[in-house]
């Protein structure tokens, strides 16, 4: 397999080996990114017939037909994993990360490219497997995405609970091999592929940010794999991990002795690091953007990196918040819910640098900034729900409410996506060789900020108010009942914001094919991948490998010639 | 750009704390002992991350007003931050954050550290597909034993919990439908679920807890305004979940006693 | 193959390590199936041994011992720190289900 | 790979030393370790947990499962260490006694298997069970009585020992990747025939192994 550097030179021929089963990472990269965008359209047209029941639950949709309350569960299931694992862990990670990662420390490849590609197919396999379950007998499971047993362990517990969810089960695991695989590749690539000079305190946030995301991904989808394993055996071969003695219906089912909190516990050691690795790569991106289109350099780089080292050190450490209600020891709530403040410190560190390096900056509105600006807002409104939720007496009262849905979306669907629509709009030029139209790009952007603000804004007073979260309909409890306008109000919200991201994909298309051309640093950045051509060659920089001189985020250096010092240029005296 | 985006941030920041401040849509009254240390910590909770929303947000679209790029904008200050700031900030989110958390946990503790206070009202809670049944031990003070074996969800009350009619202990049990319970007495529940995991979620009580089966989980509570406050299931648990619901019934001490002789000669 | 770490490569520490591992192994065995001593006693000698097995492997079969000490430490801490909380938060519950749990 | 193998033959000064002075293959191989260790260790915590939450925890191994598990402890152990000398061996170059102490990890790893699978079928005759399966017919001793009040106990046991088998198994066919490279589909096809005659048709194994196989085979 070590084949030396010469063959690496020419990109291989037919189109197979080129396209499909490309060992290159910025083919894999690409690939990735349109699995993602596979997925959020089919999360998002979820999400659009669960608004639309949640308000009109007897209407009988074209094509769809009326929609049942089973249904709605089985769209909020299939919503809510396809949402965090196939968009949220793909496009950040596996997409911009595995595009960008090696051109930004200058490395002509990951480390193991063959490893690569077969985690992208494993990851498609899985996504093809979850897709699946909507069209077995029963339907797609309604055990929701956080999967709790008894109900995601007993197919008789309700429909959708067969062959649905041994395919939803199947498919997480799946999912989990391919991303154990990933964050392997990516941890080793950054530590044994760097350019001379790229040190790691000169490594680009974004780098950070995924290397750092790679190292939760390795230690938590494990466990998540072993917990699947253990809920297929329940499902399966009538073990009982997650399942005591329970009666569904009247009949007594053969389980007994398990518990349904040991998979909680699994599953959240997992899930909370989880939602992390969605989070940390638009953290990444946010900051690299701000840098340069505020033309500073970013504030505190070192506080930044040990802010996103210590997130994911205390990550590991909070996956209980989401259990105060659980029935778990109430002495164990004390600990995660000190440690869960603890982890909005790092949070807070990060949001004062953002706001510290656009201060006294020349801020150039491109679209990514646009996105990033975006994306610092959303977290903090998203983020401050956090501190309500990380106390177990105030979650007494939040707790799968829509206050918790509010909390989540604004931070992670859509923070985190506005960190993926900020990637897209950066890096696109080098990506594709062509400009994204910037009208449409801003267009979108206002749109979908106002948007999404005023889908998910709301849900926050409603959860105030008691409304519990996963019920298909509202007419049925009578103080919710009133509640049932302010939802009307998100579901048309939702229909305008759904709407506008068409402009964003019709955009994307149509600058695939017609843009104008790119040029080699279209933004006048300092990281590497600006130094090569557009797209770079199939080794990245055309046989040589690059020296690194300078830090990442090298703006309005006194005594510079341009404004910006990109990471190769030539050493300066006197300067960094 | 720049004003236009200051314009939106602001006005969502606003548009927004004004829903919050004006209380448009808020947590219902409180009617349970323990809901003013709650709201007062939601309260408390709520003005400091008011603050910093505000701050946070109106600062980001004032900064992206101001500094937008102008040909007459100063050269940038050429700076890797500032360290002090750093620990500035460091120190005081920590305090912060500590401390409310320390504030908030009295309560916490008070009700799930100690038991039910002596004299507490006994009620056992038991979730199933959908619909929750209470039972009360009557004047043995003694919940008779259950048999999974003996559950008939379709046949309701007492068939659907599988009680044990042979046990002694069990004959004077009630079980109802709906919860009554006199006001001003702790109410020392058990929870207890016989197929998925249900939440026994009343908000104007400011209580939630988890229903798990095979555990049988003893939570209290003390209601203080007489009233009838609905039950919603706050735990997905399947095609039924939204209509999961019941109501709680807090009567003076002298109704209920009226209402549980009533049942219990029901049952003879 | 070879990378900078210098390392004593003489052959005879594994045979060492490998008779020690089988004793311990015995070792482990008769007290198990002797019962010698009381039950939580029992557990707590029989990790302790495998804890030094593993580390035997580890360091010795696996190489670890002869790797960087940033990576040694590294990698033992992060899986190490992710058992050592597994344990503050799981097991309690599970004690719990022997006090809560429907009889 | 070529910038794997870069690294890994030293191109000089192409790139910044490697964090943990190892190459990009062995870098790898740790992080595999890490992560698999935790998936193992998520099971063993699942294990534990189970024990703890249960006041009696059946003990019904006799006499003949421990001196089993002891040989089989002690195979792999040995595994191990010709392991080791295997890659003495490559660093020597020596190609033949490489390739010799793959064989022998590999017959040791075998041996874990066919031991591993000779217990399990001893047990499950017992009448040692996962409630999913059929009763073992006319078993009544002491496991079948364990698998009926402790359905935890069968559970964990074929949960995390199977785990464990195929954790082996696949390291025993990777191992012979790297032994023999183009050789090794002829001589697993062999071991298939093999297992297709010795294993007896009422064994669990032989669903797996070699009933599915003819199965597939003769449907054709
Ligand atoms: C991208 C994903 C993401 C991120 C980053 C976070 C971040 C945080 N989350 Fe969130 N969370 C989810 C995704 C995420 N969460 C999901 C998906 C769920 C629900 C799962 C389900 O049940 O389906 C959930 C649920 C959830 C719960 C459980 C609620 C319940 O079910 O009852 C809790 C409780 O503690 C919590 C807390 C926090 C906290 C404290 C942070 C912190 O990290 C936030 C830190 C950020 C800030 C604090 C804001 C910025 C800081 C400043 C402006 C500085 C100044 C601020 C102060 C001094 C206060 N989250
Ligand atoms: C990333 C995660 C994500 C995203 C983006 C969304 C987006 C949306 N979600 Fe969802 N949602 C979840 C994750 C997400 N959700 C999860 C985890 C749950 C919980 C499930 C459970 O309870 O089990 C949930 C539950 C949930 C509920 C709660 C239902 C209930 O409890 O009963 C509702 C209700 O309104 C809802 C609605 C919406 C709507 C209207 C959108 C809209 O915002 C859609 C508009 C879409 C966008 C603004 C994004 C467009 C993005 C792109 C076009 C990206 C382009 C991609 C590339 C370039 C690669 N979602
Ligand atoms: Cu019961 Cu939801
Ligand atoms: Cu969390």
């Amino acid at each position: 397999m070590a084949t030396p550097a010469t063959v690496h030179a020419h990109a291989p021929q037919g189109f197979i080996r080129k396209y499909i089963f490309s060992l290159d990472h910025k083919v894999i990269g690409i690939q990735y990114f349109f699995l993602a965008l596979t997925a959020v359209f089919v999360g998002m047209f979820l999400s659009l017939l669960m608004r639309i029941h949640m308000i009109w639950p007897a209407y009988s949709l074209p094509l769809v037909g009326e929609i049942k309350p089973e249904q709605y569960l089985s769209l909020l299931t299939m919503h809510g994993t396809i949402m965090v694992f196939f968009v949220l862990t793909t496009a950040p990670q596996g997409g911009f990360g595995n595009y960008v990662l090696p051109i930004q420390i200058g490395a002509p490849d990951m480390a193991f490219p063959v490893l690569n590609m077969l985690s992208f197919w494993t990851t498609f396999v899985g996504f093809v497997v979850i897709l699946a379950a909507f069209f077995v007998t029963g339907g797609a499971p309604l055990h929701g995405w956080t999967g709790y047993p008894p109900l995601s362990a007993l197919s008789s517990a309700g429909p959708g609970e067969q062959l649905g969810a041994d395919l939803w089960i199947t498919s997480i695991a799946i999912f989990c091999v391919a991303s154990l695989m990933g964050a392997l590749n990516f941890i080793t690539t950054t530590l044994d592929l760097r350019a001379k000079g790229m040190t790691m305190m000169r490594m680009p946030l974004t780098v950070w940010s995924w290397f750092i995301t790679a190292i939760l991904g390795l230690l938590a989808f494990g466990v998540l794999l072993s917990a699947g394993i253990l809920l297929l055996l329940d499902r399966n071969l009538g073990t009982s991990f997650y399942v005591p003695l329970v009666v569904v219906n009247g009949v007594v089912m053969g389980h007994k002795g398990g518990s349904p909190l040991l998979w909680q516990h699994l599953f959240w050691f997992f899930g909370h690091p989880e939602v992390y690795i969605a989070i940390l790569p638009g953290m990444g991106v946010a900051s690299q953007i701000l840098s340069t289109f505020s033309r500073k350099p970013i504030f505190g780089y070192k506080a930044m990196v040990y802010a996103m080292l210590s997130i994911g050190f205390f990550g590991f450490m909070v996956w209980g918040h989401h259990m105060f209600m659980s029935g778990m020891s109430p002495y164990s709530a004390f600990a995660f819910s000190i440690l869960t403040m603890c982890i909005g410190v790092p949070s807070a560190i990060k949001t004062f640098n953002w706001l510290g390096t656009m201060w006294k900056g020349h801020l150039r509105f491109h679209t990514p900034m646009l996105y990033a600006i975006g994306f610092v807002s959303l977290f903090v409104s998203g983020g401050l729900s956090g501190p309500f939720l990380a106390q177990p007496v105030l979650d007494i009262q939040l707790h799968d409410t829509y206050f918790v849905v509010g909390h989540f979306h604004l931070i992670m669907g859509v923070a985190a996506i506005f960190g993926i629509f900020a990637a897209t709009h950066y890096w696109f030029p080098k990506m594709f060789g062509r400009m994204m139209n910037e009208t449409w790009g801003k267009v979108h952007f206002f749109i979908t900020l106002a948007g999404t603000y005023a889908i998910f804004m709301p849900m926050h007073y409603l959860g105030m108010a008691g409304q519990t979260r996963r019920y298909s309909q509202f007419t049925e409890v009578a103080y919710q009942t009133k509640l049932i306008p302010l939802q009307t109000f998100m579901t048309y919200a939702a229909f305008i914001t759904i709407a506008a991201q068409f402009i964003f994909v019709i955009n994307l298309f149509w600058s695939l094919f017609k843009g104008p051309k790119a040029s080699d640093n279209p933004w006048e950045a300092t990281t590497l991948e600006w130094t090569t051509t557009t797209p770079p060659p199939h080794d990245n920089f055309g046989g040589v490998t690059p020296v690194v001189n300078h830090g990442p985020y090298e703006y309005g250096v006194p005594g510079a010639a341009k404004d910006y010092v990109m990471q190769t240029d030539p050493p300066m005296s006197g300067a960094h | 750009m720049g004003l236009a985006l200051m314009v939106l941030i602001w006005l969502i920041t606003l548009i927004s704390t004004y829903f919050f401040v004006a209380k448009t849509w808020w947590l219902p009254a409180g009617a349970a002992a323990a809901a003013q240390w709650i709201d007062g910590q939601f309260a408390l909770t709520f003005v400091l991350m008011g603050i910093i929303f505000l701050a946070a947000q109106l600062g980001l679209g004032y900064i992206v007003w101001r500094y937008r790029e102008q040909p007459t904008s100063p050269p940038v200050t050429y700076s890797h931050g500032n360290t002090k700031l750093e620990v500035i900030w460091t120190a005081l989110t920590l305090v912060l954050f500590i401390g409310l958390n320390l504030m908030g946990s009295r309560v916490w503790a008070s009700q799930r550290f100690e038991p039910a206070e002596t004299g507490a009202v006994q009620v056992e809670v038991t979730g199933m597909q959908f619909a929750w049944y209470f039972r009360y031990p009557g004047p043995d003070g003694k919940y008779g034993t259950t048999n999974p074996k003996l559950m008939d969800p379709s046949a309701g009350g007492e068939a659907a919990i599988g009680m044990n009619m042979a046990d002694a202990a069990a004959k004077d049990d009630i079980v109802t439908g709906t919860m009554y319970v006199p006001v001003n007495r702790e109410v020392d529940l058990s929870l207890r679920a016989v197929d998925v995991i249900h939440s026994f979620f009343v908000p104007a009580l400011r209580f939630k807890q988890d229903a798990v089966p095979g555990l049988n989980i003893h939570m209290h509570f003390k209601p203080i305004v007489i009233g009838e406050y609905e039950i919603a299931c706050a735990e997905l648990c399947g095609l039924g979940h939204y209509k999961m619901h019941g109501v709680v019934h807090v009567v003076s001490q002298e109704d209920f006693d009226k209402w549980l002789a009533a049942r219990e000669a029901e049952k003879q | 193959m070879h990378d900078a770490a210098t390392h004593d490569d003489s052959k005879g520490q594994y045979f060492w390590v490998w008779g020690a591992l089988l004793v311990l192994t015995a070792v482990e065995v008769v007290l198990a199936y002797r019962q010698v001593f009381e039950a939580v006693r029992m557990l707590e000698v029989l990790l302790f041994l495998s804890v030094i097995k593993s580390a035997l492997i580890i360091g010795y079969f696996m190489h670890l011992k002869f790797e960087r000490a940033l990576m040694r430490w590294l990698l033992v801490l992060s899986v190490t720190a992710c058992f050592v909380i597994m344990y503050f938060f799981f097991f309690p519950d599970a004690d719990r289900i022997l006090k809560l749990g429907v009889k | 790979m070529s910038d794997a193998a870069a690294v890994e033959h030293g191109m000089p000064g192409a790139y910044e030393a490697p964090l943990f002075g190892a190459y990009s293959k062995k870098v790898g191989m740790w992080l595999f370790l890490a992560s698999d260790s935790l998936t193992f260790g998520a099971l063993l915590v699942a294990f534990s947990y189970n024990r703890i939450s249960m006041q009696a925890w059946p003990t019904p191994f006799g006499r003949d499962s421990i001196t089993n598990a002891t040989i089989m402890t002690a195979c792999l152990l040995s595994s191990s260490l010709t392991m080791v000398l295997g890659v003495f061996a490559s660093q020597r170059g020596d190609r033949a006694w490489t390739r010799y102490w793959l064989l022998a990890t590999m017959i040791f790893g075998t041996a874990f298997i066919v031991l591993h699978g000779m217990e399990w079928s001893k047990l499950i005759g017992e009448g040692l069970t996962l409630p999913g399966f059929p009763k073992t017919a006319g078993a009544s001793g002491e496991f079948a009585a364990v698998s009926q009040a402790v359905p935890q106990f069968p559970a964990t046991f074929f949960g995390l020992t199977a785990m464990h088998m195929l954790h082996v198994t696949i390291g025993v066919i990777y191992l012979g990747v790297v032994a023999f490279r183009k050789w090794f589909l002829p001589i697993l096809g062999v071991i298939y025939v093999a297992g297709y005659f010795l294993i007896p048709a009422d064994n669990v194994f032989h669903y797996g192994f070699t009933r599915w196989g003819s199965r597939c085979w003769f449907r054709r």
